[in-house]
């Protein structure tokens, strides 16, 4: 089965966030004086061959961890869902 | 006889031919190691050079650190064999977990390419053996990433050890404690965000990166002596 | 296209879609001897769009003298090259990236580096440099910080990841460009000579081979969309253009894969693919080697699925060359590429013989679904003579002159709202890669050791530098686009460089004003008298026309880009300062000559201070003697080459900039006088030298601010000397003062003129431009 | 009312994307033939006050639109949850 993921890598709390904070400091000149606590990291998806969804799930978790991921500095956060079955072309 | 240093190039790699001058200028046999190879036999020194490995694509270092070459300089540095970092190279070093800590984004958010000041801060290194602790040098940094993080116990060890051996002295991207450059625990392995080689020449505007690299150049025949 | 595909025929408005008028389908046509289909349509569409086709500028451009000794490859190919001596050629070339940077600042300014050093690499030259000119509307507004910081951003990551130091350019902030920013991109590489390649197809049966990224449907029709459209002003019902991504780590390899095809002789032909893509690609390199080609977009590796033929052939997509190998050739060139990771795809064949000959043959999967005449592509666009008419208000607007009509102010303060300090900028560009850069950002002009990766030993130097001034082409663009060029002499001048060829990228408004087309015209008479004027070829150039904004075009913005070169490079150039007990020297005429009373002798007319600080646009701008300044650029190149040729002995270990010398130095610090005339030039130089100075006896605010050409300042230790000097070799000096203390002083003839301390400067300069743009 | 935003920000389909493009290819060397359609963007968190989901999501993608991306080349996508009641702190 063919299964879409999502990956998302933040820097890890207590790292400081030098884009999270330019963009909240630019925000109440934009008028978002309603919006703080910004936060930026980064996103991929991709498509992963899998027998079931638990096996999609732990090979793009261990690409996270291997790869999207420095774990000195960031955490990661992974979504998988199904999206056609093997083979199956775009 | 003169320290045969390879200098290795992965694919984006940039500041590898200044690199090989500037070894030659201290009177360093340097030659440009593919990153697919993983025989590193005959060298006294390894150099990672400057660049944008990969393209920095992901992170700098991240897919680099990866490449066959890597197997082959990690049991070089575990050997006692002398390993810099440069710029690029020291990135790809803490991704390969050669060096601790990472380089994130500098504080400004821009690139920043401009000459600095650098004081040594530790001779217990290759790069800054024989050097007085003390010393100020200028030497460029030219990088995105340069703002050196680590958790508070690796900055203690780190500082208790002598391990910082460069920082700067007015700080250029908000690295923790000014750090611009760091050591292994024996010393053999070293990063730094600024480019000794570009300060190679009275020409381009500094000598005194020849300074560093002549002390890792020695310290490279002194090993092969050992 | 494949059958059952209506013909163009049946779609009659599609011509005009695709930007091609009616008189041009019924050329395509004739051309044809039948009605095109409509991938032959396209084909046309891209090819003589003005963007590719320069089919409103190529009758002017027909003016400019090209022909020059050193002169090895001149306008026509993908770069001007000339031989610098020792063995070494010189690759040069200037474009213009402005819509795609209006829309998306970042990606347009970075796609516009990796076109450019496409087309210097093509030559088989190593890209050594960039230069980039760079015109907005005044910081303060978000929208312009946005672009700014957007464009900068681009070419540092653009330019720093491919390995190119980005080593000076120039920035404009002017209300003329706040709708239409500029974005010209220079770039210079250098080559052993005999490794020049030309774009040209040849040899019966010999493969075109595509090399690098995958084709999507990146720019399609963006070639005309995008340079050939103007702005509606509203950027939501815009046609959506699609810009490009740019990839600096495939632009690296491919530059590393084709140097090397090219340093083992493995290819007999090579061209970028950049606007109009494969379409340009292919019929330029079968038409400059007048054969043929047959290309099948089947074999061309996609990145999208789905694509039609037209798309793959007029597709943007970057980080693309198109090589021509033989097929024994091919084995090697497949493991070249290989070892740099860049794809190669034999994607057609060069055809000649029989009724082959010329003919462009596109396939898709074997079957032809079209075929034109490439040399009717690529050479027989139609050339138009649009017509021109001077600004109906020209004497009036001369007439309409500050010089005599605007009263002094408060030259203190005048001074401080006219220091920029362009180091925000280039402190984002790797300057310094390759260890060659002696003169970099922040010099009059770069100086450049000519050496790198695979080049003869030298110690040859180049220099280069960009220059332009819309305030005074808008003026009066003859007049205006031959001071530009006096004032990139003198630049090269400071750093010891003679001049020796000469780029251009011509920024103008909509060519079916009458007016832009006069300014057009007046640009490349005023170029083309200049040049002859200094014995200089024009070797390169670009056209970027469209720039307006709701009707209104951009004031004449011409480009120059200017090469210099410099017979031995030993140590650095004395820096544009002053030092502690030097004096200044002001080298040239203090006053316009000759014809008293009729000419003012301080003119203001298109100046700084007219236009900045008083928002005054016209009169008459100053008159330029190039017999003066070729002597005074000869004399200030001779003194600085004199002391940057000195050998070095036992001075290795110097701090920057102090390369110059013995102990009572006959030149500390040099810098000619441009935008901002006297004033801005003594506030550079004091800032840069972190040093004050005493100058008296001017003239008034005229003299202050004036921009009267070809004048340098110079700092020495041996005023005597150095004006003797000067007198004998024909040039006028005077010592108007001495540097030191930490005060700008600066008295009139009855009053003073300018008192502020070195912390007013330095504060007015450094903050600047950072302040503006970190405001947010 | 306090929501929580997450805004991704993507290439738009079509546009390449250099980055994806070179983590697909180093994927086969590291064991992971499985993963394909590499894509990478950029996420960004926030909090934002608001009477309600709709009126929090409306003004998520206002600044998404006017700030966080460029509809020229990206597009965004925009999740909203309720955190805590206005003016509780984290
Ligand atoms: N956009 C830019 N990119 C890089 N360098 C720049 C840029 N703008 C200005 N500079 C550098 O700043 C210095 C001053 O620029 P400018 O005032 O235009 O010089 P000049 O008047 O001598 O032509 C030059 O060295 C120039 O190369
Ligand atoms: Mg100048």
């Amino acid at each position: 089965m063919r299964y879409s993921a999502r990956v998302e890598v933040r820097l890890r709390q207590g790292i400081a966030d030098p884009e999270g904070a330019t963009i909240e400091r630019a925000l109440p000149a934009l008028g978002f004086d309603d919006v703080r606590e910004v936060r930026a990291g980064r996103s991929f998806r991709f498509e992963v061959d899998a027998e079931d969804e638990d096996g999609a799930r732990r090979r793009a978790e261990e690409l996270a961890h291997r790869l999207l991921a420095n774990p000195v500095i960031e955490d990661s956060e992974v979504e998988v869902r199904q999206t056609a079955p093997a083979g199956g072309s775009r | 006889m003169s320290a045969r240093v390879g200098v290795v190039v992965f694919p984006g790699t940039n500041c590898e031919h200044d690199t090989v001058l500037a070894l030659e200028r201290v009177g360093a046999a340097a030659s440009l190691v593919w990153h697919t190879d993983e025989r590193l036999e005959g060298f006294d020194a390894l150099v990672l050079p400057g660049g944008f490995a990969h393209g920095d694509y992901l992170r700098p270092g991240a897919i680099a650190r990866f490449s066959p070459v890597m197997g082959a300089v990690a049991r070089f540095a575990a050997g006692g064999g002398p390993v810099l970092g440069i710029c690029n190279g020291f990135q790809v070093l803490t991704e390969a977990g050669l060096l601790p800590g990472a380089l994130v984004k500098n504080r400004g958010l821009r690139f920043v390419c401009a000459p600095t000041r650098v004081r040594v801060d530790s001779d217990r290194s290759l790069l800054t053996a024989g050097i007085e602790p003390g010393t100020e040098l200028q030497i460029p940094v030219n990088h995105f990433s340069g703002s050196y993080v680590c958790d508070p116990r690796t900055l203690a060890e780190l500082r208790d050890a002598g391990r910082v051996v460069l920082r700067y002295v007015e700080n250029p991207n908000g690295s923790v404690d000014d750090i611009a450059g760091i050591a292994s625990p024996e010393g053999n392995v070293v990063g730094l965000m600024p480019h000794p080689e570009r300060a190679s020449d009275a020409l381009v505007g500094s000598v005194d990166g020849l300074l560093l690299l002549r002390a890792m150049v020695t310290a490279a025949v002194a090993v092969r002596a050992a | 296209m494949s059958a059952g595909r209506p013909s163009a025929e049946e779609r009659p408005a599609l011509h005009r879609a695709l930007g091609l008028s009616d008189d041009e389908l019924a050329r395509i046509v004739e051309l044809l001897g039948r009605q095109p289909n409509e991938l032959e349509l396209a084909l046309y569409g891209v090819m003589w769009s003005e963007h590719c086709s320069y089919k409103s500028s190529r009758r002017h451009l027909r003016r400019l003298p090209t022909a020059g000794e050193r002169v090895l490859v001149g306008p026509g190919e993908n770069a001007g090259v000339i031989d610098a001596g020792d063995g070494i050629a010189v690759a040069i070339r200037i474009e213009s990236h402005n819509h795609p940077s209006a829309i998306e600042p970042h990606q347009g300014a970075a796609t516009g580096v990796g076109g450019i050093l496409r087309d210097v690499f093509t030559m088989g030259a190593r890209p050594l440099a960039v230069m980039d000119s760079l015109f907005f509307g005044p910081p303060d507004d978000p929208r312009q910080r946005w672009l700014v910081e957007g464009v900068v951003s681009g070419v540092s990551s653009y330019g720093n990841s491919v390995g190119v130091p980005t080593v000076g350019g120039e920035l404009t902030f002017d209300p003329c460009y706040a709708g239409n920013p500029l974005v010209n991109v220079l770039c210079l590489g250098a080559l052993p000579v005999e490794r020049l390649v030309l774009g040209r197809a040849s040899g019966s049966g010999n493969l075109a081979v595509l090399l690098g990224s995958a084709t999507g449907r990146d720019g399609i029709g963006g070639v005309s969309v995008l340079a050939s459209a103007g702005f509606s002003g509203d950027a939501g019902d815009l046609k959506r253009p699609s810009v490009q991504v740019g990839d600096p780590f495939e632009e690296k390899r491919l530059i590393e894969a084709c140097l090397a095809l090219l340093d083992a002789g493995l290819v007999v032909g090579i061209q970028d693919l950049g606007g109009a893509g494969l379409a340009c690609a292919t019929s330029e390199t079968a038409a400059r080697g007048g054969v043929g080609m047959d290309v099948d977009v089947s074999t061309v590796p996609r990145r999208e699925p789905g694509m039609a033929p037209w798309e793959v052939m007029t597709s943007e997509s970057q980080e693309r060359m198109l090589a021509i190998v033989t097929p024994e050739a091919w084995p090697a060139v497949e493991a070249v590429c290989r070892r740099w990771e860049v794809r190669a795809s034999v994607i057609g064949t060069v055809t000649d013989g029989g009724e082959a000959t010329g003919r462009l043959r596109v396939r898709d999967r074997g079957t032809v679904v079209g075929e034109v005449p490439a040399a009717s592509l690529a050479l027989d666009a139609p050339v138009y003579d649009r017509p021109m008419r001077a600004p109906s208000e020209l004497e009036r607007l001369r007439a309409d002159d500050p010089t005599t009509t605007e009263p002094p102010g408060d030259c203190g303060a005048e001074l401080r709202s006219l220091l920029l300090d362009p180091s925000w900028v280039y402190r984002q560009y790797d300057h310094q890669l390759f260890l060659n850069t002696v003169a970099g950002p922040g010099s009059d002009a770069a100086l450049l050791r000519l050496a790198g990766p695979g080049l003869p030993a030298s110690e040859r130097g180049v220099a280069v530098t960009t220059d332009s001034a819309p305030r005074w082409c808008a003026a009066d663009p003859r007049l205006g686009v031959a001071l530009v060029l006096a004032e990139a002499i003198a630049n090269l001048a400071c750093v010891g460089a003679t001049p020796a060829a000469v780029v251009n990228c011509l920024n103008f408004g909509n060519p079916e004003h009458p007016e832009v087309m006069w300014q057009l015209s007046e640009t490349v008479d005023g170029l083309a008298d200049a040049c002859r004027a200094f014995d200089l070829p024009v070797i390169g150039g670009n056209v970027s026309l469209y720039n307006e904004t709701t009707g209104a075009d951009i004031p004449p913005t011409p480009v120059l880009g200017v090469l210099g070169l410099v017979e031995r490079v030993r140590r650095r150039p004395p820096p544009p300062a002053l030092s502690a007990g030097s004096s200044v020297v002001l080298l040239g005429a203090r006053r316009v000559q000759g014809v008293a009373g009729a000419v003012p002798s301080h003119p203001l007319a298109g100046s700084r201070w007219a236009v900045e600080c008083r928002g005054r646009r016209h009169g008459d701008l100053p008159p330029l003697d190039p017999d003066a300044h070729a002597r005074l650029t000869r004399f200030v190149a001779s003194l600085v080459g004199e002391a940057v040729g000195q050998a070095v002995g036992e001075a290795v270990g110097q701090a920057v900039g102090e390369a110059v010398g013995g102990g009572d130095r006959l030149l500390d610090g040099v810098h000619d006088v441009s935008g901002g005339g006297l004033a801005v030039a003594l506030a550079e130089m004091a800032v840069a030298g972190g040093v004050g100075a005493e100058v008296r006896g001017i003239d008034g605010h005229a003299e202050l601010f004036t921009e009267l050409p070809s004048r340098v300042l110079a700092a020495t230790g041996r005023p005597d000397e150095l004006c003797a000097r000067a007198a004998a070799a024909g040039v006028p000096a005077e010592v108007l003062g001495t540097a030191g203390g930490e005060r700008l002083v600066v008295a009139g003839l009855a009053s003073g003129l300018v008192d502020l301390s070195m912390a007013e400067l330095s504060e007015a300069m450094e903050g600047s431009l950072a302040k503006r743009l970190d405001a947010a």
